[in-house]
């Protein structure tokens, strides 16, 4: 048996949840990161698979996409890293809740 | 000249509308010049009323018309347009005639105000209002004005601002009139609806003619009654009449204009006007509107002149004499007497500003004073006011033969007595005659015989530019009834359409009795009554309790402040209440359960639900303050919550295909 | 003039970014300037206008995302004209009234790009996302520069008004997924034989609905507004009612209306109870309130709950004439424009009010003719255009929907009109707390108007009587628009 | 595309990202982040989109892994709150697993066999990018831009 889409989609929604779990559970700022950029990386897979496993010929959308998606989440761990060394700068802390200026 | 003024009939309202802008822009700081323009554009009226009026003259039931397009929606053409025939012509003269001597009379008693000319920029303003109700040849266009006479008479009333009593009434005048004004609305559309069209006349398709009226067919009674209740509130009547009296805060000339040319006459002119429709499908001269406008006018014209019995203020008395005529109108109205109501109505117009100009030249001559009890003896002092006054009270009374007020009235009775639905209307009336004649007899009595009291003591006659009008209008109280009375009913007969004869047989009839001893009999009361009367009433002496009832009004406007406006004031409070505390409660209610999720992972393992419960048991500061302190501040919750919405939906959408 | 319309959306945005960097002293003249561009392109649009042909015009559509049916499709019509000319004119008025620095400047002008372009979008993807674009300023501008329940107001409106926005994407996406199409048009035509089916099409009609009626608003979603037009500033305080809440009165005609007439029809009683209910209610309510602002607030639930009124009544009631659809339509329009421009100046007025006496309750002040004769005059001019006197501006609008609606649902017609009397109350109770009586003592040293304010008054005013005794010019433009309209909705 | 292959990738994959997820100590995280980020890059080998893989091992490993090491050094002397682990989070994480795998399962249309394709090579990327893509393009490079000056300006030492 070769691996199926649905194969796939299990793979990518695990790590999805995976990285979900990084993001919801842990104190630490950095892990909140991590765990996007696992959610975001879940997200390319499926993009990809499904381009794979659709009909051919046809346009290469989802790998262009995808590979938009990596540019994004890079920008996005640059600035997120950024705003956590000047976060912990400030408050002497990354543990997330400490910070919680956000209240209104 | 006739076709011209034919197409040219707005001219006779918008004289004084632009006069009254002018004075409005221009003549703010120059009084002379305010008073001699308003009085310059109420004359111009009066030639252009008059120059109508001849057309009226030369063809029985003469009766011309002009639509226009007044703006187009959507593919409907909505039309407005004027309308020259008898009724619109006799009120067009009978209004600027009286208006231009009240505003004449004003330059008197106005001046030194500090707002002189607006003052008179407002009475043009009032007396274009009105002449434009006249002349509408379409509901709307007559609804339109009749608002305008709402607010001008709003302006007027609450004239002199920085007296809270002022306030208070004007407010009271323009809120009664417009819970009628809701029904004439309500009776504008349902008419529209029914009939296709609002023009009163129209080649034969408007709403007051044969295929309009058809269209309504049963409905036609019931939007009478809706435009009978604008009628009552404008006019007076029973339950809407309590503005009136009040409506006495604003200076004299306003009271003398809304009380005779003005205002009250609009909803009388009202119902004259719609008279097809209130008797469309009369069976014997009677239809179920009609017969609520005659019993509503029965109830106003007896309890108007009860309550006059015992006032102490001199305006107040004429406010509720006012009541009682209107009330009397409507009744003829009611009966079938639209000539008669309308006549009533005319000489009403004279002889009412006659008696208000009067009570405005003793008022002025007194300092102020407006107790008929503080007054007497005023006969020396002012003869020519005394004089002029007699005139008014006389006519007002229906002393037979030479005032013009007594050959309405007795025609109106005689309208009456021939009702076929009941007889009760007739003797009320009767009653209702011998009231006047009592109320008015006391007036006299108190304020002109007897010795000065201590406002006439240092009274003096009014100057001549107030005396003039007043000399004036009682020449015409007198005059016009050359042509009332029945030997040569000319006026009864222009309105009607019908040729007048002059037959002097027919001068003295049975009714001419009946009401010169109902007249007799009221003012020999009077003077029996209140011969000696000064300082205190004797019917208050020998009926306290019935003397309380009646000078309290019958204590309707307290019973209004307890019910309806005490409901209504309730109402606001309690939907105030309930947005601030069931609706947004509800809103507050859902948004804290979309919070609640929050709670629980936020706090799962810190403090567990049981603080949750506490907060929100706490949280009831608005939606706002609510979720602030729902926000735990921490990013994770908020993802959390995105994560679970996101799973909500997930499923949704799976349910869902 | 092929871009028209792209280059009116594209000016205010243009004007912000310039704002970003000039001098503070200079934010508002420069956004004036903007204005002045914006509304001469407006005017240019009109010009090209052509009032007698029907369906929209200078379309202008582009392939914008073509996966997901997303199109770059702009067009006016005469009622999409109208709000233009609505919003070019309230804009400067607002930026006259409000005094503002560049932040300020720069997120009025977001907005109204954002208003413009709601009104000419006609594909639901974009119209959303201009409709959402204007929710951002306005919850920014209430939030900084607010009174001091700002910040509880501000996040109440913007929950609120996003929670309905959120219904309402959901609802389109389910049309999409069976319809395949976000062209508001093709949708329009798809309606008439249900566009969706079953319990579907009672979901999306529900979500469409919430979104519209928070944004109006309906009774009984309205309770964020009081707060948030007490709240805001007075000049973010007449964009919002004057134009924001013209949003959702907007989206019923153009989207719930045509998409959803049969749950329309069955619903309709409902409906109707509640257009009266928010009449009836608001204007009670006004005339509790003690603050000028909250009370002007409640009307503007009221006026537009008369919009509902008529609109719900002719979509309810399916033999209705013509000419009574006619007459509701063109009274809606009319009105819309009505109200922009009376509750605009009425704001303002109670921001002038505020601005000389640091405070803005009713018993604050007292006796203010004696004082302030002219002030008080043209205030109220304003205050009977909207209890809707005849011989002004609001009388029109309301005499048309209440013909239009009384010959199809005479009950709630006759029970909303009870709304006018109170509204009358509410004004004549204002204007003798404010106006009459002997002058109070803090009010002694009010100056009365300063040449600046006549300015900007006395155009406005004299527009209150243009449209209440010729509006010949208004109909004109929507005319044709009404006439298409009256028979989609037959 | 080999079935034993992708069951060992995804294993250690998951495995990796687990361990990224759970594991006490940020620098071990961050280490086993890279192994999730190469298994990943393996698989969009395996699917055929050989230029996704190496951008994903350039941009993630090289560059987002680095990145996180270096903040972490930065980081360093706050107090470690590593340890503390917030159980809702987790609950909603399976919640939201089962809902996706249901969801997943549920749907029939997902087990058809991959099509045979034509190598999707380099010049073709470029091609299509410098193409239909050139808006996009120009924003990301934007976007980029942006990224790097305001990253730079977020962690520059404020002037006392």
């Amino acid at each position: 048996m070769t691996p199926t889409l649905t194969l796939f989609l299990i793979i990518s929604a695990a790590l999805f949840s995976i990285g979900l779990l990084a993001a919801l559970s842990r104190r630490h700022a950095i892990f909140i990161l991590i765990g996007i950029e696992m959610m975001l990386a879940a997200a390319n897979l499926n993009f990809i698979a499904f381009w794979r496993f659709a009909p051919q010929p046809q346009a290469p959308t989802g790998v262009m996409v995808a590979i938009f998606s990596i540019a994004i989440a890079a920008a996005e761990a640059a600035i997120g890293l950024a705003l956590v060394i000047s976060v912990y700068r400030h408050y002497r802390t990354t543990n997330v809740e400490k910070l919680d200026q956000l209240k209104g | 000249m006739t076709s011209w003024i034919l197409a040219h009939l707005w001219l006779i309202p918008a004289a004084p509308l632009a006069m009254s802008l002018l004075i409005l822009g221009l003549a703010g700081s120059r009084p002379r010049t305010g008073s001699a323009l308003a009085i310059i554009g109420q004359v111009v009226a009066l030639g252009l009323a008059v120059v109508a009026f001849v057309p009226t003259l030369e063809t029985p039931g003469f009766r011309t018309f002009q639509n226009f397009t007044w703006f187009t929606f959507g593919e409907q053409a909505l039309r407005i347009g004027w309308v020259l025939d008898p009724l619109a012509a006799a009120m067009l003269v009978m209004i600027t005639f009286v208006g231009l001597w009240i505003f004449v009379f004003s330059t008197g008693y106005m001046a030194g105000d500090k707002n002189f000319s607006r003052f008179f920029a407002y009475l043009s303003f009032f007396s274009a209002a009105m002449l434009g109700v006249v002349i509408a040849n379409s509901l709307l266009l007559l609804f339109v004005c009749w608002e305008l006479v709402g607010l001008a008479s709003y302006l007027l009333i609450g004239f002199w601002i920085h007296k809270p009593s002022a306030a208070a009434a004007t407010k009271k005048a323009f809120i009664t009139t417009r819970i009628g004004d809701i029904g004439l609305f309500l009776g504008i559309l349902w008419l529209y609806g029914g009939s296709g069209t609002l023009l009163f006349y129209d080649g034969g398709n408007g709403c007051l003619e044969k295929t309009g009226l058809l269209a309504l067919g049963a409905s036609a009674s019931f939007i009478a009654l809706l435009i009978f209740s604008g009628a009552a509130g404008k006019s007076g009547q029973f339950p809407l009449h309590v503005w009136l009296p009040d409506a006495m805060e604003g200076p004299t000339p306003v009271s003398a204009l809304i009380h005779a040319a003005t205002m009250v006459a609009a909803g009388v002119f009202l119902v004259a006007r719609m008279y097809p429709l209130f008797s469309f499908g009369a069976l014997d001269g009677v239809t179920p509107s009609l017969t609520v406008v005659v019993w509503i006018g029965v109830v106003t014209a007896l309890m108007g002149a009860l309550i006059a019995v015992a006032q102490a203020d001199i305006k107040r008395i004429l406010a509720y004499s006012t009541i009682s005529q209107l009330g009397l109108m409507m009744v003829s109205l009611g009966v079938g007497g639209v000539a008669a109501g309308i006549m009533h109505l005319l000489a009403h117009g004279f002889f009412k500003a006659l008696l208000f100009l009067g009570s405005g030249s003793v008022i002025h001559g007194c300092h102020h004073e407006q107790d008929i009890r503080k007054m007497g003896g005023l006969r020396r002092i002012m003869p020519v006011t005394f004089l002029a006054y007699a005139i008014g009270m006389m006519a007002l009374s229906g002393v037979p033969l030479l005032f013009s007020g007594a050959w309405t009235k007795e025609e109106i009775l005689h309208a009456t007595a021939h009702w076929p639905r009941s007889p009760v209307p007739y003797y009320l009336m009767m009653a209702g005659v011998v009231l006047t004649a009592l109320y008015m007899t006391r007036q006299m009595i108190c304020v002109f015989f007897g010795k000065p009291r201590e406002a006439a003591e240092r009274a003096h006659e009014s100057p001549s530019v107030m005396t003039i009008p007043l000399i004036v209008l009682a020449v015409c109280t007198i005059a016009l009834s050359a042509v009332l009375t029945p030997a040569w009913p000319w006026l009864h007969s222009y309105l009607t359409g019908e040729p007048a004869q002059f037959d002097l047989g027919r001068l003295i009839q049975p009714m001419l009795f009946v009401s010169l001893a109902l007249v007799a009999a009221g003012i020999g009361l009077g003077i029996l009554f209140y011969r000696n009367a000064g300082r205190d009433d004797p019917l208050a002496r020998s009926q306290p309790l019935l003397f309380r009832f009646l000078e309290n009004k019958m204590w309707l406007d307290e019973l209004y402040a307890k019910t309806v406006i005490a409901w209504s004031a309730m109402f606001s409070k309690l939907s105030d209440w309930m947005d601030r505390h069931i609706w947004d409660g509800l809103a507050r209610t859902i948004g804290g359960a979309g919070q609640l999720i929050g709670i629980v992972s936020a706090n799962f393992d810190e403090r567990g639900i049981n603080a949750g419960v506490d907060e929100s048991a706490a949280g009831t500061r608005g939606l706002g303050r609510l979720i602030a302190a729902r926000h735990s501040g921490r990013i994770q919750t908020y993802m959390g919550v995105i994560a679970v919405g996101m799973l909500a939906l997930l499923v949704l959408y799976a349910w869902l295909t | 003039m092929a871009h028209l319309i792209t280059a009116l959306i594209l000016l205010p945005i243009a004007g912000a970014l310039v704002l970003c960097v000039v001098r503070q002293s200079h934010a508002r003249g420069i956004a004036f300037a903007f204005n002045a561009l914006s509304a001469a392109l407006a005017i240019a649009l009109w010009r090209n206008f052509d009032t007698a042909a029907p369906g929209l015009q200078m379309v202008e559509r582009h392939n914008w995302i073509p996966a997901i049916g997303a199109e770059y499709l702009l067009g006016v019509d005469g009622l999409s004209l109208l709000l233009v000319l609505l919003t070019s004119l309230l804009f400067p008025f607002a930026f006259l009234a409000q005094r503002g620095g560049r932040g300020f400047c720069a997120l009025m002008l977001l907005m109204q790009s954002a208003l413009y372009g709601t009104f000419t979008a006609q594909n639901f993807l974009l119209w959303f996302l201009f409709y959402e674009m204007s929710l951002v300023p306005a919850f920014l501008l209430i939030k900084i520069w607010g009174g001091e329940k700002r910040d509880g107001a501000a996040t109440k409106f913007f929950v609120y008004t996003f929670l309905g926005s959120v219904a309402m994407l959901l609802s389109f996406l389910a049309i999409y997924f069976v319809r395949g199409t976000f062209d508001l048009a093709a949708l329009a035509t798809l309606g008439k034989t249900g566009i969706l089916t079953g319990n579907m099409a009672w979901l999306a009609f529900a979500g469409i609905f919430l979104g519209l009626a928070v944004k109006v608003p309906l009774f009984p979603f309205h309770t964020w507004l009081p707060d948030a037009y007490e709240s805001a500033p007075v000049g973010v305080s007449m964009v919002l009612t004057g134009v924001l809440s013209k949003m959702g009165v907007y989206g019923f005609i153009r989207l719930l209306l045509p998409l959803f007439p049969h749950e329309i029809q069955i619903l309709g009683p409902w409906l109707l109870g509640l257009a009266v209910c928010s009449i009836v209610f608001a204007s009670l309510a006004a005339w509790a309130q003690s603050d000028l602002k909250r009370m002007v607030a409640y009307l503007s639930i009221n006026h537009l709950g008369y919009c509902l009124l008529g609109l719900f009544a002719i979509a309810a009631s399916s033999p209705s004439a013509l000419i009574d659809r006619q007459a509701v339509l063109s009274g809606v329009f009319i009105q819309i424009f009505n109200h922009g421009v009376t509750a605009a100046a009425l704001f303002y007025f109670v921001g002038l009010l505020e601005e000389r006496r640091g405070l803005r309750g009713l018993n604050d002040f007292g006796g203010l003719m004696q004082r302030t004769p002219l002030l008080c005059g043209w205030m109220s001019v304003a205050m009977f255009s909207s209890l809707g006197l005849p011989g002004l501006n609001g009388f029109i609008g309301e005499f048309l929907i209440f013909k239009g609606s009384f010959a199809v649902a005479a009950t709630f017609t006759a029970v909303a009109a009870l709304g006018l009397l109170v509204t009358a109350i509410v004004f004549l109770r204002a204007m003798q707390a404010l106006f009459t009586g002997p002058l109070a003592e803090s009010c002694g040293a009010l100056p009365d108007l300063y040449l600046r304010e006549k300015c900007i008054i006395v155009p406005v005013t004299m527009l209150m009587f243009a449209l209440g005794i010729a509006p010949q010019f208004v109909f004109n433009l929507f005319n044709t628009t009404v006439v298409q309209m009256a028979r989609l909705f037959a | 595309m080999s079935t034993a292959a992708f069951i060992v990738i995804a294993i250690l994959m998951l495995a990796g990202a687990l361990a990224a997820a759970t594991l006490s100590k940020l620098i071990h995280a961050a280490l086993c982040l890279v192994i999730a980020f190469i298994g990943i890059a393996a698989l969009f080998f395996l699917l055929g989109a050989e230029f996704v893989g190496l951008v994903q091992i350039f941009v993630y490993v090289g560059a987002v892994a680095v990145l996180i090491v270096f903040t972490i050094l930065l980081t360093r002397h706050a107090e470690e709150p590593t340890s503390g682990f917030n159980w809702s989070g987790v609950l909603v994480a399976v919640a939201v697993f089962a809902g996706l795998i249901w969801v997943i399962l549920q749907t029939p249309s997902l087990s058809a066999p991959a099509p045979v394709i034509e190598a999707l090579t380099v010049k073709r990327i470029g091609e299509v990018l410098m193409t239909d893509y050139i808006w996009p393009l120009q924003c990301v490079g934007l976007l980029l831009t942006a990224a790097l000056v305001g990253g730079l300006i977020l962690v520059m030492e404020e002037k006392r």
